[in-house]
């Protein structure tokens, strides 16, 4: 079974609580361990405040999209935004050093690139940013991808 | 987020509750730190038990206070650190750099011990 | 604000755990009563487990989709499946006695039809059948209708 | 849905965790109300303090044990009822029809008065 979750809100962090509480139920019925679940709830946490804060712009009439797509073997997250993105590319190479103090911002990336196993950015011109978080899954959990305890 | 002051032998602790991340947290924070210092506080204890959750830019302002501590011969050290909170200061290498108590006099006491 | 989120799962009875938590965490940021919250969330719940079991027949690859609308002054919950629909008109003509101990089943739109305030059916013809849930909310939560807490 | 079976003063409790929602769960409790009818038993228990939640075609489930305890003489009643639970069964008037218990002795011990 292809278990898809999909859920849409307001950009508005008052939100995050339901994300946070749908990601923790989902992959806990995907038996992943303690630390994996907790690495994949803090990057998909990370990847919505960026949705909502550079994205949107905590504009509350755009959306922010999250779709859970859990495969046999994997979880893969998808985070889109209605924004216009950003240079990722060079963003990519050259990313802040998490350890200094001097920054109080700039940890996002840097902790959703260490957390899963890949982590892709997408723009859609006209149509926003898309996210893309992927964590593999021990095999015990790649047979219990189709669902959710 | 809502901050509560209180103090015990000589060390100030916040105890915080609901989310961290930014944002007006972050001034209210900031401004709590300052008036302490102001009144000649200078060990603070963050007590995160109540913290629902955090992200990174919650993480900045610990940071923020942390720094600020520092600057003015202080310190500013961290009880009740979940392990979400633990993964992230992990993967950010900022466990080097705050101190963690599981217990509230542990945590305390450890400014006696310089 | 108009603070509407929207989740789509597969038809398996084990997603309705996320359904449960997702429901709390709206109503209780609509600052409902301790009574109005339950009877929301175990309408919710009812229209998922008919949408699950009558309308997609537990076909995984069938999704349920419910949309949570908070307006100031209520919430309006539709929970959608891609079911046939059923003659709604003549079975709310004659609900049957959820008293009597010889039914087993058949309380589900009972229990809807008396914990909301309006509950409209609609099957759209080749598209599936869609279930409107509506609960006034007291005035203060009208204000609060803005977001979640 | 699990079913834990254990005994107490002559009265059988049955302990339930997880989902309560028809399907397989109806199966297996009915199994279980049949074996015990076979063993004797006639004083039944139902402990919901671990139900996450039920439906209306859970409560069914538990109409179906009501009476079929009741046409043999016994009776099943119900401990540790949510208030969600509570609300299903007053808004289906089943609240007349169960004896609801919020303390496990005053349960079993429910069942010397006749
Ligand atoms: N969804 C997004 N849309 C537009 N820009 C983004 C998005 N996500 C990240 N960025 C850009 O990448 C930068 C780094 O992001 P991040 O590492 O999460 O740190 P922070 O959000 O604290 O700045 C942001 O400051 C922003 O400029
Ligand atoms: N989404 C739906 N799609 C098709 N039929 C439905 C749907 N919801 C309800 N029904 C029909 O209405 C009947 C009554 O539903 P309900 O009161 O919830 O009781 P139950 O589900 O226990 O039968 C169902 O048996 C079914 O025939």
């Amino acid at each position: 079974m292809a278990g898809t979750v999909v859920i849409e809100f307001p950009s508005d962090y008052k939100f995050l609580n339901i994300v946070d509480l749908v990601c923790g139920e989902i992959v806990e019925g995907l038996c992943c361990g303690r630390d994996e679940t907790n690495e994949i709830a803090i990057s998909v946490i990370e990847a919505c405040t960026n949705a909502i804060e550079h994205g949107n712009r905590q504009c509350p009439e755009e959306n922010v999209r999250i779709v859970f797509r859990c495969e046999p073997g994997r979880l893969i997250v998808e985070v889109e935004d209605r924004g216009k993105g950003f240079d990722f590319k060079s963003y990519l190479e050259h990313i802040p050093d998490p350890s200094n103090l001097q920054h109080l911002r700039g940890r996002g990336i840097y902790i959703m690139k260490n957390m899963m196993d890949a982590l892709r950015f997408e723009v859609m011109p006209g149509n926003g940013m898309k996210v893309t978080l992927e964590k593999n899954l021990p095999e015990t959990a790649a047979d219990a991808g189709s669902g959710v305890a | 987020m809502r901050i509560v002051t209180r103090e015990k032998s000589g060390v100030v602790i916040l105890d915080l509750q609901g989310k961290l991340m930014g944002g007006p947290d972050a001034e209210a924070f900031k401004g709590t730190i300052r008036k302490l210092l102001d009144a000649g506080c200078r060990k603070i204890v963050v007590n995160l038990h109540d913290i629902d959750w955090i992200n990174s830019t919650g993480m900045g302002i610990l940071i923020s206070g942390y720094t600020t501590m520092r600057r003015s011969g202080g310190d500013l050290r961290l009880l009740n650190v979940s392990d979400k909170i633990q993964s992230i200061l992990y993967v950010t290498k900022l466990n080097m750099i705050f101190r963690c108590y599981g217990d509230e006099n542990e945590a305390v006491e450890s400014f006696e011990t310089p």
